[in-house]
């Protein structure tokens, strides 16, 4: 079975390559010309990357997405490991709360966006109760709403990850910081969170690049209106619905670049040991 | 049945496991390779299994060069150290596998004859999951023998059982060794395994052989200090010397016959008298081991360890004469 | 103290979809009164039926047929590359998968012009074969992690018991290792159909004719012409929502142990 | 080089033309017998011709991508087609419209309402022929309101006094999302004010967007129009809530329909306002019809635009669908009159609708606007500060220093 090994991997690598490589490698060339559903090709050089960034739209929508990422990924690891920490108590019942907590992540980022939009309805919202101001006109509330949905959303998957961490903490260890004296906090402090740390950042790693990519709550809620246009929604804009082939290109290349920094700079920064792949 | 192995040798990458070893197995022999861990012995035994490829060399079954040939067809059975039993398969399926891939006619015949062997009938419609240590031990064990292989392989079988359980194994191994007349090839890092199971033992040293022998001849004639303090715990006692003309003179002295020069003179605990003798030593510290007693000692600035019987006085701090009865004396 | 903490984190979890859901059941004029009731008090199924005639039972089937295909086709791809990325001793095999790991963070809009470009070029675009393409490069990097997190948990002893008893490589593959490791292959296809029955923007993308559509991209444009129906969209959403509810309720602890698989090592 | 003359001469001769199937993507239509009526018609007056038609995703601007699609890969499948008045400039700018001058003669362009003739016409050529039009309405309550507002200051009075007296209603409702939508209410008051949108908004455009928002939206209409579109802001008027609204010729027959409507009978339809000085205008809407350039039975399309925009169809689609046709004269009709006593006011703002600006990349120019208007309208600015926004990606940077600082795990 040893020499099996590249002919297995190779189907799958493949696919990866023409599927994932190829139009990857294709938007950074289509970058470089001006194209439109309208004018044939027109080889422009980073013409297009300057036009971005003058443009107030594509700044703000950049800054954004930064807020947004750094924003939703910092609340679901405080609140994930809030759960987690809930999760990985002794009680009874924790079978079902576990299944409860599973549920935001299970729904569909289209309908859990719907809810949220239902829930912040200027007219027939549950909010109206708390007041009458209109959210999505008003950039601050609408980039709020954007994030609750998405922490709400994928909480419980930085959640599980943490709990998962947590569980291969040997409950000796812990005995063993009680009789040292060590009260809960102090506990928590000195010796479950350093032993969390592999979990938190490979949680911290998944949820940034995710978060980068969101797109379907910013459709569904407000179609990017009030300053809410994340960066793929400015690239769906650009592709699908203006033809404008080179500046939605440029915009796919600039999110995809964004990501790939921020892997490397991950990937140096998370213990090599997770990152083990032999035996 | 005859095994042999001719200068082979195997090496991950830079690290050399087995280092042109050869040895010779009869048939009916209980072969032990044993040494301490990562001195090559499983390697070995993977390649005489067919598990690993040798880099050089070669292994012959009756006379048969069966190096490049696949497990399976080496009618070689092996019975690994976590037992490697097939988790979703019941008992009785787990005996049947080996016969089903060689489409053996009395498949079932078989199962039952080996199962009243092992007595494990009653666990034949069990899970792994669901059997003791030494139930799931003696389940491997099943799998082995219900193929009449002409070669058996046993991969540190015992050493995830209790001490207790581990005991009774040892019984049963000899028993079946016996019984079936099997030709073995058993690692272990255990000497006591070694010395209670084997007709032949192989110690074995960084990949190499360091003495082959009878158990009687490994414990009697260490031809090395690392074969004479690898058999035996205690370990026999060192002490550094040179030999002139017939006499040791280190710590202590005595007449031996060995060629002169730099040489290290052993002697085995249970060789040592005390009471009278021209060593004098002082006594650092009794162990009291119920049917024996461990007595450390100091001579001169040497510790040496002595085994005594449960009768007689020795008390931390006396002075005591003692002389060996048996000595060996090996090239420094 | 954690009794409070978990009846909290429950309530946040569950009560906006419970509310959501209870919308459905609510008439019309019910669900568009200011300042909306919290339970339906003429509950009426007419959420349901506006939300089938728009079309739902076809996005539904369509979802299930992209989403099987795609984890029909990704499954044995990312069995094998796991295989040979977690068994064997492959040359050059930590950076293989390094590079799966990155291949699961492209965003979808850097893929989705050439593909779209591809697909057009064989005239897939605005088929339900359309969408199989870029869910399958977009699952794979995450099967191939699980799956190789599980391939690595069974002992190689097991393997090497078979071939000593005799199978050869496929026999032991199928006697012996598949049977082990169902358990992980199972969870991966639950992940696998989860994200393709849940993917957005490539099914908005490639699938314009709503008798092609799934379910995210027909309950994102549901609002029509003519009316903003609340109670269709929230019925559904309940409908896209139920079969995924069902399968993590029922797979819970499958799912908990594919997601957090060789994300965390011992 | 005579057998090639010869073989030349055989090609042209008269042969039994083959049958054709001529392609034609359309909206889901609302009456769909209505349709399928008129084109087997049709085909009974050309045998040779058969009609498949495909239809499209009911939004605009999907439909649009699939044009595009289609149109770019020259798809095989596509001769004739429906297209939004305000992609005549793009589509003609790409080379997707095969021009129908010779089709439509001086005096018979004149018998078209003027707005669509106009989005038609792209550098002097007439690249499309329009089908239906929409133009935006003052629906208002009857029963309230004695006489319709002039200009829209009225309208802000008139509104106060009634919702002094019913303090459950609202002033007016009408569509301010962030969407195509925004341009035409805005439009209207903009050219109303006789300000100008394109290329930018000029001082009478910001003095009308002004007045929107500090005199319209909050004193008379809901804040809540801010995230509203014609169904959201519909249902309002319709469940009796509002006194004035403004809308498409369509919401003429569901605010009479008492299934869906509160109002049923009580509802009166005028112009939209104007500021003082300025005169009512309506945005054009509606969908013209087009013949793909790449499309091998041009003809056969064309004899079917002829076909759908001639008298006798357009006057028997208005019938069946209730649309507003393209044709002036059918909307002076006697039957037609009888059947839509409102028509008679709606011409009078058919004639006043005016296109929106046009340009070949008319989808980025409408984005910007709506974004520029918008922001006028919320009186926020979408821009984001840059410190607000990198303060929580720091935050998440010391995080994964913090973690990743301890020794090796």
């Amino acid at each position: 079975m040893r020499k099996l090994g590249p002919w297995l991997a190779a189907p799958a690598l493949v696919t990866l390559a023409v599927l994932a490589a190829v139009p990857i490698a294709g938007a950074l060339w289509q970058s470089l010309f001006h194209e439109t559903s309208r004018e044939p090709a027109r080889f422009v050089g980073l013409g297009n990357y300057v036009q971005l960034a003058r443009d107030p739209e594509v700044r703000n929508s950049v800054l954004f997405t930064l807020q947004f990422v750094g924003t939703s990924v910092v609340l679901e690891l405080v609140l994930g490991l809030a759960a987690a920490l809930v999760l990985h108590a002794k009680f009874r019942g924790r079978g079902l709360v576990r299944a409860a907590v599973l549920v935001p992540w299970a729904i569909p980022t289209v309908v859990a966006a719907w809810i949220w939009r239902y829930v912040f309805d200027d007219y027939s919202g549950l909010m109206t109760y708390a007041s009458d101001v209109s959210w999505f006109s008003d950039p601050f509330w609408a980039r709020t709403i954007v994030i609750v949905a998405d922490v709400w959303k994928t909480m419980p998957f930085t959640a599980l990850l943490i709990l998962a961490g947590l569980q291969t903490i040997s409950d000796d260890v812990i005995d063993a910081a009680r009789i040292d004296g060590a009260g809960p906090w102090r506990r928590f402090v000195h010796v479950t969170l350093p032993l969390l740390r592999p979990a938190l950042l490979v949680a911290l790693l998944f949820r940034t690049m995710d978060a980068f990519r969101v797109f379907d709550a910013v459709f569904v809620m407000t179609r990017g209106k009030s300053g809410t246009s994340v960066l793929q929604f400015l690239g769906y804009k650009a592709l699908f619905d203006q033809g404008n082939y080179g500046k939605g290109a440029a915009i796919s290349a600039v999110v995809f670049l964004l990501i790939a920094t921020m892997t490397v700079f991950y990937v140096r920064s998370v213990p090599s040991r997770l990152m083990e792949a032999d035996r | 049945m005859r095994l042999e192995v001719r200068s082979a040798r195997k090496r991950f990458g830079d690290t050399v496991a087995v280092e042109d070893v050869s040895l010779r197995v009869a048939a009916g022999d209980f072969c032990v390779l044993l040494g301490p861990s990562g001195c090559g012995k499983s390697t070995l035994l993977r390649l005489v299994a067919g598990l690993e490829e040798a880099t050089s060399g070669s292994v012959l079954v009756d006379g048969e060069d069966v190096t490049r040939m696949e497990p399976g067809d080496r009618d070689v059975a092996m019975v690994f150290q976590n037992y490697a039993l097939y988790p979703h398969m019941t008992v009785r399926q787990n005996l049947r596998f080996p016969l089903e891939m060689r489409k053996v006619p009395d498949a079932d015949a078989r199962v039952r004859e080996t199962a009243d062997l092992l007595r494990i009938g009653d666990l034949m419609e069990r899970l792994p999951r669901e059997l003791s240590g030494g139930q799931r031990q003696r389940v491997a064990i099943g799998r082995a023998i219900v193929r009449r292989p002409k070669l058996f392989l046993f991969d540190e079988p015992l050493s995830n059982l209790d001490a207790q359980l581990r005991g009774d194994m040892r019984a049963e191994l000899a028993r079946l060794h016996r019984r079936l007349e099997a030709t073995i090839l058993y690692v272990t890092h255990d000497q006591v395994e070694a010395m209670t199971l084997a007709t032949r033992i192989v110690l074995m040293n960084r990949g190499r052989v360091e003495q082959e022998d009878a158990p009687e001849g490994l414990y009697l004639r260490p031809r090395t200090l690392f074969a004479g303090r690898f058999i035996g715990s205690p370990p026999m006692n060192a002490i550094e010397g040179v030999v002139t003309r017939g006499k040791f003179e280190g710590a202590v002295s005595w007449p031996v016959e060995a060629p002169d020069g730099q040489s290290v003179l052993g002697v085995r605990p249970e060789d040592l008298r005390l009471g009278d003798g021209p060593w004098r030593g002082v006594i650092d510290l009794v162990e009291n081991l119920g049917a024996e007693r461990l007595i450390h000692l100091k001579v001169g600035d040497l510790s040496f360890v002595a085994r005594a019987g449960p009768e007689g006085t020795f008390e931390r701090g006396a002075e005591v004469a003692l002389k060996p009865v048996r000595v060996h004396v090996f090239p420094a | 103290m954690t009794r409070v903490a978990a009846v909290v984190l429950v309530a946040c979890s569950v009560a906006p979809f419970a509310w959501f859901a209870s919308a459905s059941f609510k008439g019309p004029r019910e669900i568009a009164q200011r300042r909306p009731t919290l339970v339906p008090l003429e509950p009426t199924l007419d959420g349901y039926r506006g939300a089938v005639d728009k079309g739902l039972a076809g996005w539904m089937l369509n979802s299930l047929i992209v989403a099987t295909a795609t984890t029909l086709v990704t499954l044995p791809l990312a069995a094998g590359a796991a295989y040979a990325l977690s068994r064997t001793r492959m040359r050059g095999r930590r950076i293989l998968l390094g590079l799966v790991l990155a291949a699961s963070m492209f965003p979808q809009v850097t893929l989705a012009h050439t593909l779209y470009g591809m697909l057009q070029s064989v005239g897939l675009v605005n088929t339900r074969a359309g969408p199989v393409f870029p869910y399958v490069s977009l699952t794979l990097p995450l099967a191939i992690w699980i799956l190789a997190s599980f391939f690595r948990e069974i002992p190689a002893e097991l393997e090497e018991a078979a071939r000593i008893d005799g199978a050869g490589p496929v026999r032991t593959l199928v006697r012996v290792f598949l049977p082990v490791a169902a358990p992980g292959v199972f969870t991966a296809a639950i992940l696998t159909f989860i994200y393709a029955w849940n993917e957005f923007f490539f099914a908005l993308v490639l699938l314009t004719g709503n008798d092609v559509r799934t379910l995210p991209p027909g309950i994102a444009t549901m609002p029509g012409q003519y009316t903003f129906p609340w109670g269709e969209i929230a019925a559904a959403c309940v409908l896209a929502t139920a079969p995924l509810l069902a399968a993590v309720l029922l797979l819970q602890r499958r799912i908990v142990s594919g997601l957090t698989a060789g994300a965390v090592k011992q | 080089m005579l057998r090639i003359a010869l073989a030349g001469l055989l090609l042209s001769l008269p042969q039994e033309p083959a049958p054709v199937e001529l392609h034609f993507l359309m909206w889901k239509p609302h009456q769909r017998e209505a349709w399928t009526r008129a084109l087997r018609d049709f085909e009974k007056l050309h045998p040779r011709i058969r009609v498949r038609v495909e239809e499209g995703p009911h939004s605009s601007s999907e439909l649009h991508a699939m044009l595009v699609t289609k149109l770019r890969a020259r798809d095989p499948e596509l001769d004739l087609f429906l297209i939004d008045v305000v992609w005549p400039a793009e589509f003609a700018a790409a080379g997707y419209l095969d021009p129908i001058d010779d089709l439509f003669s001086e005096e018979e362009r004149k018998r078209f309402f003027p707005g669509p003739i106009e989005a038609d016409t792209v550098d002097g050529r007439l690249v499309a022929a329009p089908f239906n039009v929409d133009a935006g309405l003052l629906y208002f309550r009857k029963d309230l309101v004695k006489a319709a507002p002039e200009t829209w200051n009225q309208l802000a009075e008139q509104a106060a006094a009634i919702t002094a007296r019913h303090p459950d209603l609202f002033g007016y409702t009408g569509q301010f999302d962030r969407y195509e939508g925004l341009v035409c209410n805005l439009m209207e008051l903009i050219r109303s004010n006789g300000g100008r949108m394109a290329p930018s908004l000029d001082e009478r455009a910001e003095e009308a967007v002004a007045w929107a928002r500090d005199r319209l939206i909050g004193p008379v209409a809901p804040r809540a129009v801010l995230n509203q579109r014609e169904t959201e802001s519909r249902e309002i008027f319709l469940q009796g809530h509002a006194v004035f609204h403004r809308n498409w010729p369509e919401t003429w027959k569901i605010a009479n329909d008492p299934a869906r409507s509160k109002v049923a009978g009580r509802v009166g339809l005028a112009p939209l306002p104007r500021f003082e000085g300025g005169r009512s205008v309506s945005t054009l809407g509606g969908w013209q019809l087009a013949i793909a350039s790449h499309s091998p039975r041009r003809a056969e399309a064309r004899a079917l635009v002829r076909y759908l925009a001639g008298f006798d169809v357009q006057k028997r689609l208005t019938l069946e669908t209730s649309h507003g046709p393209s044709l002036s004269a059918v909307m002076d009709d006697p039957d037609v009159l009888a059947r839509f006593p409102h028509f008679a006011e709606m011409k009078r703002v058919f004639f006043a609708a005016e296109p929106r600006p046009r340009s070949p990349d008319y989808a980025e120019l409408s984005d910007r606007l709506q974004q520029t208007l918008y922001a006028k309208l919320t009186g926020a600015e979408d821009g984001v500060a840059v410190l607000p926004a990198l303060a929580p990606m720091a935050v998440l940077g010391l995080l994964v220093f913090y973690l990743s600082r301890g020794r090796r795990a």
